[in-house]
């Protein structure tokens, strides 16, 4: 046994996850999430999910699949606005959504991962998000106090990892995937490639294996582009 | 008045050279179309990336690669990446010099609210509550009045707000205003727009000094 | 009684297959060499490496490869390197599974001091509050008495606390004893040793429970 | 000028540090220190700094070398005891010494470097450490509140950097670097290697260039080992 935290595919990998739970999911629009999880997730119809990720996908894809599928109960996100099943469940009542500053999702994922059970953030101060809410002051400045999540599983989507658990992410595709990583109590890496341990260059790791307990290599990726913009040649 | 294009132009005078930016989705991202060339500014992109390039060559997109308008773009020599903890670690450490956003409604206390309207769908508010909370500076890009002709520069914000006492300048198609001192001071107007028409439009405190700039 | 190598030799027992252990400085190093082969550790070290290797061959040292304890190390495959918020936010985080250190004094209620002596040149507490704070599992290996004689096991410790109510189990050159219920229990004796001496130099509740193992 | 942070020597990077600051010093041990800019300090006799750096060196390296020269008004650090000079000071009133655990230490830089008023850690409660501060409970564990650090320059040293500040660390030299890169007012970065910008892959950079205001590459490094351990061979 040892390190090896490998598992067989998003089958195994996803063993445990029951309907209820919270789960936080990686990547930011559709950059860097893990596809084959969510796939996994909609095959077996757990449902009444309190998903924690900054956006909810598209109609057909990313977290989109799990809304289709009404396995949704609360979304906790930054940014929902590209999902038109997503606003007919939210206006209807039959999804709550709590809607929280990118920034301090951000940082309510990486106090769970250091161990810090609250964070002061200034993002929402005098705002609805405010609401309830415990405020201070520091140095003449007001701060919302905001708790370090809790989830059940973390699922995140690297570039590349290792058989012992290490994560490196590619480009913007990292966004949430590492603070995200280091706060599940059961953390899912799922990577474009799977190397034996000693192949990455422990100076180059973004998340260190002690994060993650399962690793598996995604059958394929998509990878949709959401907006494709380009430029023409000269 | 100034179109997209011109207020995007102004807002680029406001953009100094070495100056890490933040421009928001909608007319700031404009704005990088006018800084000059002679000097250098590196764009964040908070979703985790310093040296935001251009969009791709046709072809040449890759997924992994976005802006935080979800837009496929590239990379400019010296850029790094980064997760988004670190993003608005920076943003709210204020190592951003210079934010730059749209906005549905200002007030002449320089709050800001530009992320939900009651009744309509929510999209949620994204990194501009983290951005308005933190940037040492912030520039909003705007039109000047709604579509019925109201204007949007007011007393105190009707929507939710987005965030506080944060926003110092405004940028619409009639003018260049700061807030500074509960009021809206006219630095400067758009050629072909009179001062009694801004003052008109414009539903908050207005203070008109005794030099008014000109945009041509 | 059991020497430092035999201490160390008796708390290797506690470790884990798959474990992510933190040794401390002194008696601690020393339970690596008695790691069984069929089981795989990894041992972290707090100033930022995961994946500890043995020291490197003469010749080989890499001054910027150093354990906690400053000496030269190497590191196995599968290690990672990151900076010092990271490396105590993952014993924060409780991700590091056991932490083996030394002290000066435990008290049946488990708190220790193992930083601090009035009077004498203090050299601070390095990482030893953070870990004892935050580690789900802590052992501690230590002599039973001080050099003159008195016992290191108290109902309060004397000295400044480095953490409170925070040790589980302690491993002295006597025995074996598990801290709960504001007591210490005898788990196991050193088979040279008596109950009866054990008694006589634990100056903390003592509980004798009807079976105590023997370390041969 | 644009982006390009490049100073000529330690000489120009310390320019504006004056008698009385607050300095950050990144290393572990001697391990990723910056020796250029010690060396400058001791030749520019500045005092009465306060220096937050988590060892104070040995007696004749390191910050040692600042300590000889009673330069140092205030240490803040976790450990200290290789230092005789040291112990000389601290005895005899002249040196001011505040002992933080150091994960605290560490937190309470990446917290100025994230923006952070405030963090709260499970370090030194029911000690001495807690004296005066703040505790609070969360899920029934008790927390001390400490403050983010607030020093007028961050000394660091990395392996590699880039002209526009973007910085690399090697194996446990990064240490403290990074989380003090990020912390001060003014950001001085000395490298082995000073190369390009983009030169350097922007997935593996530990510290974005923002962070960085000078940058140089040291004239030399001795990288003195603390503690020789080594194995025969067989």
């Amino acid at each position: 046994m040892g390190f090896n935290k490998v598992v067989k595919d998003a089958n195994e990998a996803c063993q445990g996850i029951q309907s209820g739970m919270t789960l936080m999911l990686g990547g930011f629009g559709l950059c860097g999430i893990p596809e084959n999880c969510i796939t996994e997730l909609v095959n077996m119809k757990v449902n009444n999910l309190t998903c924690i990720s900054n956006n909810a996908g598209v109609d057909d894809f990313g977290l989109g699949l799990l809304l289709q599928g009404k396995q949704v109960k609360k979304m906790i996100s930054s940014y929902v606005g590209e999902n038109a099943e997503f606003e007919r469940q939210m206006l209807s009542g039959e999804l709550d959504v709590e809607l929280i500053p990118q920034g301090t999702l951000a940082q309510r994922c990486m106090a769970a991962g250091y161990g810090m059970p609250a964070i002061f953030t200034p993002a929402g101060v005098g705002t609805e998000v405010a609401e309830g809410k415990e405020m201070r002051v520091f140095n003449g400045k007001k701060y919302l106090m905001e708790y370090a999540f809790d989830a059940d599983f973390a699922i995140v989507k690297a570039w590349k990892g290792d058989t012992m658990g290490n994560l490196i992410f590619r480009s913007t595709a990292r966004n949430f995937n590492p603070v995200m990583a280091m706060a599940g109590k059961i953390t899912i890496a799922e990577v474009e490639e799977l190397v034996p341990a000693g192949e990455l260059d422990p100076d180059h790791i973004h998340t260190p294996g002690i994060y993650v307990h399962r690793i598996f290599q995604g059958k394929q990726y998509e990878k949709r582009i959401e907006q494709r913009t380009t430029q023409k040649r000269a | 008045m100034l179109d997209k294009n011109g207020i995007a132009k102004r807002i680029a005078l406001e953009v100094k050279d070495g100056m890490y930016v933040n421009l928001g989705i909608g007319i700031p991202t404009l704005v990088a179309n006018y800084v000059p060339n002679n000097i250098e500014v590196v764009l964040q992109s908070e979703n985790g990336l310093l040296g935001t390039g251009p969009f791709p060559f046709e072809g040449e997109e890759d997924a992994d690669l976005i802006n935080a308008g979800k837009q496929t773009v590239t990379t400019l020599p010296g850029s790094s990446f980064f997760d988004s903890a670190m993003s608005f670690g920076m943003i709210r450490a204020q190592k951003v010099d210079l934010t730059i956003l749209g906005a549905m409604e200002v007030s002449e206390l320089g709050d800001i609210a530009n992320w939900k309207v009651p009744g309509k769908m929510v999209k949620g508010m994204g990194g501009a509550m983290d951005l308005v909370a933190s940037a040492k500076n912030i520039i909003v890009a705007m039109q000047h009045c709604d579509k019925a002709g109201h204007s949007k520069l007011l007393p105190q914000c009707t929507l939710p707000l987005t965030g506080i006492h944060c926003i110092k300048k405004v940028v619409t198609d009639l003018g260049v205003f700061d807030i500074k001192d509960g009021a809206f001071h006219l630095i400067e107007r758009a050629h072909d727009v009179s001062i009694e028409e801004i003052q008109a439009k414009t539903a908050g405190k207005l203070i008109i000094p005794d030099v008014v700039g000109v945009i041509h």
